[in-house]
């Protein structure tokens, strides 16, 4: 183990696998010789040079068909959109392309590529640049989706989607790549694609979380815990597939759960959360499933507005609050 | 002056150019007839009319260079050696089909001949064939991939972008538009500023030439020379053939867009009767050859119709397979 | 009234704004000499000339760009998408730029604009050309979104469409076209934006629909009132802004509900709906909402399994069976 | 030769500019103070050195000429006629702000001057400006939109679907590249096959030119010229302005990868000391005068920033409005 930031957790990761697997490569708009707009990618084409770690246009929806097409011609490249809100310039690529393939052509081809996507809200960057769109994709079949909390689970989930032989979108949060954490030396450290992780154990309710909005429900907890709520806080880590027994077990232990999404609240996977758990649940469930969401607005700029357009740990305690009063 | 066919290709091969044609008119005029039944569904781009296109361009590739098309693919399927059987069975969703009936008419895929896909996305090809000529570049094969598309797909930003971008990293792609004149119902110089289509590779430092595409040889070397200079170069190429689709532009089009004039004047140019002549007037072939190969092809897709017929439809459980590895 | 078809309706509507208010025009890709894929834009041209109904090239994102623009310029236009599968192309002016111009510059224009949409599924087009993504317009704020059954619906709401000052996405379903019904003739009739109807009325189940979906649900529902269920048949109309007081008032008046989406159902508009039902009326739900939807896979192309990919009259009347029996 | 300024404009109006231009400076290099002290946050993408292309393109425009850029468009902004202490308000994301503090500083919008926004998508204002061209055309106004955008812009699907479109429809668009050599890290030669911006114009069928974006002079009478002439013809123009930017690409970037030679190269050139030489030496100014005049534009800045500062933050209210009519 050695504790090292979200960010270089995915630069190790990256390397490790360039390393281990000559047919790994990577592209996107300024990850060679700028090293990422992040600095994910930093060091890479020093060490793999410029024919594995390449500079691309300002083409985003070339970017994943160019992936889409080496991933069939036999390579493993990891693209990376410099960010998420770029995606949408691709979702002709992404949807129509690369979540149909495989399937349209009758499973004659795999497509095991990745695209990372750094996002998320909450550094005033206004409505085009602090979009969640994790509901996009996950409302598309044909796609594995991640997005790690922890430096831990970003170094383990990106190295498991760069050997996966299924197209992944791997999102990143751009306030979590300071983070530090506990990473685990071994090269061969894996976290599987689909398994949800309880990275806080309670009895009395269920916070399921992912990416930033784990960290917040983390926090929550913490102050809950004080006030004798006793919080398991569960987090995804993919969306795709989703963990459903992971997910059923918390509730069942719990009886009560909040789902905490960053992403609009109108059709957010929030919504699926919840419904699976009614669905699913309904015997066992002692109050009706509280959602956290981000407020069904284009973000404004002002920080003073944009703060209350994210889920933060007071709402989540809040809503914990609620959950734990209301009944059937 | 037209060169002598023998100073082009063996007999052979000219005979073979010959059955490819013949076999792709007579594999999509029962496909309009199996439509017309009911047998076959959904969407159905017929390519009767721009054979020399795929016939040429095909002869004038390695068979592992890649091919990838849109969605009105049938013949450059066939014509690189797709099973015409299993192309329709592929029509008639069943199970025996190209892709076990998921595809359809507009999804034809043979990764074992190295025919990378009809895309039904007009412009979704652009950048798919960019990234498969960078990764046979990348894993040092000599590799051509061919991309075909048609002139309505040019003013699509994928267009753009796969243009500059296979300058610009240098790939192996060889574009070749058939700018049949027409993007539905729309005709090129409705759609394009610039309807010289060859000449809007200007901008990416990408040469361009424009060929008869109703000329199977014609197509034939200069899709040989550009292939040729794509290898040795390593940079794309790009070419126009000019031709024309005898049909509407799918079985639901009527075409009245079109003035019976000039659908003469293309119907009088049909690459097929006139290579045929040619064949004949040069001594290659005789009427009655001619005659045993046309009736080999009209047996092989009868043979089609019947398997198509005869195959079983996919099961239900196949929904979920085939989505992930 | 008069019987016309949806696609007349549309028609009709159109014509009749272009009448109206010269700022109204029309473009997209085949709608002006060809008349429209789908002949929805039939003699429009001819009447209202060249410089009013445009051909456009192959350019979806520009289609879109260019509408916001020409409505930022004091226009009224009404663009067609071929098909919604190429709205994915568009994803970037519709997401990132439509649905945010007004919010980001703080309110200093509108934007009074439709973007026609033919989608759905059900004729062996085969993954690309299939999709429902209703779900993704809808998780977008700053976007109105319609969808309607029937032919009068559709002449009302295109209507009410054009009229409207914010950015509208006005879904139509392929298999609806040729579908008739009773047409009101006054030129100002218009269906409101944001108002359910009941198309079916009933009061042991709601079955909430929209589109060709409220077409299988009366379907349905006419089956199983031969068998003694009573089912109330809620059409939608519009899904953004979604009428929350309709749905709510039907179910509190039936107690069940059944969600019927033609689109795939891991977060698609199913799990908001019924997350709102359990959000808001868990206090009188005498059973778990059930969610008919179409299924989590890339369309295939042949007949035979492409069908049970989509929602049908049967698997409807399964599921009011299933949530009549179910209980909490 | 250059021209002699007498002959271009009347001193009022060359004064003017030098103005505009060193208020731009001005303005930018105290935003850079004010992101340092914390009071703008997000992205921040200064417009210093690039002064001479805003401040000489908006002097070829007309007042009702509308102009549109991307997300380094404060100078845009406010040569043409925003108020300071509105945009530096906004950029502090105070409800006193051009957009009520709801667009910051990528965002900057005010119809009342035709300023029709910055884009934060690269790419993302070329289709609007063509739709905005189409509406004046349309509505019979005389009106050219002015629409720019960087060097990294031009490999974006909607740069070249906007091209065509605004050819083959006829639209009185001005195009305007900021080629500042650099989009974020990636010089022009690494993300364009052909570096020669404004010869990518060819595949449409527009004319275009490059002018030297460091002297305003020259600026202003290209694009004051190419107006005209997308006035006259109703047809689309484009111009390339050869510039560069002084600072990182926004002031989260150091800017490495451009040499300390480069640097030096460009900063000799820089437009508004040139300028200021060129009046001085023709006549047309004393530098007390000039000293007058920047002595104004910062009073004019610190103004914007007091107020900037003393204006109040949006209500939280406010986040639910201005979405729907
Ligand atoms: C992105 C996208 N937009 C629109 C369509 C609908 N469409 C199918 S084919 C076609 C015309 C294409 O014309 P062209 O490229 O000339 O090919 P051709 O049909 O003539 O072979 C259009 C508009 C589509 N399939 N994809
Ligand atoms: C669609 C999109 N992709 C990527 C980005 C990130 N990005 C912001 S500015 C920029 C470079 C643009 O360069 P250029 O057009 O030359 O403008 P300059 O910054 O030099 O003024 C990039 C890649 C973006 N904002 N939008
Ligand atoms: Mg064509
Ligand atoms: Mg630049």
């Amino acid at each position: 183990m050695s504790e090292m930031t979200y960010r270089d957790a995915l630069n190790l990761a990256l390397k490790e696998e360039m390393r281990r697997d000559p047919t790994v490569v990577v592209w996107g708009e300024d990850v060679a010789l700028y090293e990422g707009s992040f600095k994910v990618t930093r060091g890479l084409v020093a060490e793999f040079g410029e024919e594995r770690v390449k500079d691309t246009p300002i083409s985003e929806n070339t970017i994943v068909g160019v992936t889409i097409g080496a991933a069939m011609g036999g390579l493993r490249p990891v693209a990376e959109l410099m960010t998420v809100n770029f995606a949408l310039l691709a979702m002709d690529q992404i949807v129509n392309h690369m979540s149909k393939i495989r399937s349209m052509f009758g499973g004659q081809t795999n497509l095991p590529l990745v695209v990372r996507m750094p996002g998320g809200g909450g550094s005033q960057l206004a409505a085009q640049h602090s979009q969640s769109l994790e509901t996009f994709f996950m409302h598309c079949p044909g796609l594995r989706l991640v997005y790690p909390a922890t430096p831990a689970d970003a170094k383990g989930l990106l190295k498991s989607a760069i050997r996966d032989n299924n197209p992944v979108i791997f999102l990143e949060h751009e306030l979590l790549y300071n983070s530090k954490g506990e990473v685990p030396e071994d090269p061969e450290f894996l976290v599987p694609i689909g398994k949800s992780e309880v990275k806080r154990s309670g009895d009395q309710v269920t916070i399921v979380a992912y990416a930033r909005m784990t960290v917040l429900a983390l926090q929550a907890a913490e102050d809950l815990a004080k006030e004798g709520i006793s919080c398991e806080v569960l987090d995804l880590r993919s969306l795709a597939p989703l963990d459903d027994e992971g997910i059923m077990a918390s509730i069942r232990k719990t009886g009560r759960a909040v789902v905490v999404e960053e992403c609009w609240r109108t059709c957010g996977l929030g919504a699926e959360i919840s419904s699976r758990i009614f669905e699913n649940c309904f015997d066992i469930l002692q109050a009706p499933v509280q959602r956290v969401s981000g407020l069904d607005v284009p973000m404004p700029y002002s920080r003073e507005i944009e703060k209350i357009c994210i889920p933060r740990k007071e709402t989540i305690v809040q809503a914990v609050k609620e959950v734990m009063q209301g009944k059937f | 002056m037209e060169t002598k066919l023998r100073m082009v290709l063996p007999d052979q091969e000219l005979l073979k150019l010959y059955e490819q044609m013949f076999l792709s008119r007579e594999f999509e005029e029962s496909c309009a007839e199996q439509y017309t039944k009911g047998h076959i569904t959904g969407f159905l781009h017929l390519y009767s009319g721009q054979e020399a296109v795929a016939v040429g361009a095909t002869a004038g590739l390695h068979r592992d260079d890649y091919i990838l098309s849109a969605y009105r693919e049938h013949a450059q399927a066939i014509v690189r050696g797709a099973e015409p059987k299993r192309v329709m069975a592929e029509l008639f969703g069943k199970a025996t089909g190209l892709c076990k009936g998921k595809g359809g008419s507009m999804h034809l895929f043979d990764p074992a001949i190295n025919f990378m896909g009809g895309y039904a996305i007009v412009g979704g090809q652009f950048p798919i064939s960019v990234g498969l000529a960078f990764a046979s570049r990348y894993r040092g094969e000599d590799r051509v991939t061919a991309c075909f598309f048609g002139d309505g797909a040019v003013n699509q930003g994928t267009f753009h972008e796969s243009l500059n971008w296979a300058r610009l990293w240098e790939l192996p792609v060889l574009f070749i538009c058939e700018n049949n004149f027409y993007g539905i119902g729309t005709e090129v110089h409705r759609s394009s500023a610039l309807a010289s289509i060859h000449r809007r590779t200007c901008g990416y430092d990408i040469p361009s030439e424009k060929v008869d595409g109703m000329d199977v040889i014609a197509v034939y070397k200069a899709v040989k020379h550009a292939a040729e200079k794509v290898r040795e170069s390593g940079l794309p190429y790009f070419i126009e053939a000019a031709t024309y689709r005898f049909r509407g532009h799918s079985m639901a089009d009527p075409g009245k867009y079109r003035s019976a004039a000039e659908h003469e004047l293309w119907k009088s140019r049909d690459p097929i009767p006139g290579y045929a002549k040619r064949l004949l007037e040069e001594g290659i072939t005789t009427r009655e050859a001619l005659d045993a190969i046309e009736a080999r092809c009209k047996a092989t897709v009868e043979e089609a119709v019947v398997f198509a017929e005869q195959s079983p439809w996919p099961e239900e459980s196949e929904v979920w397979e085939d989505i992930y590895v």
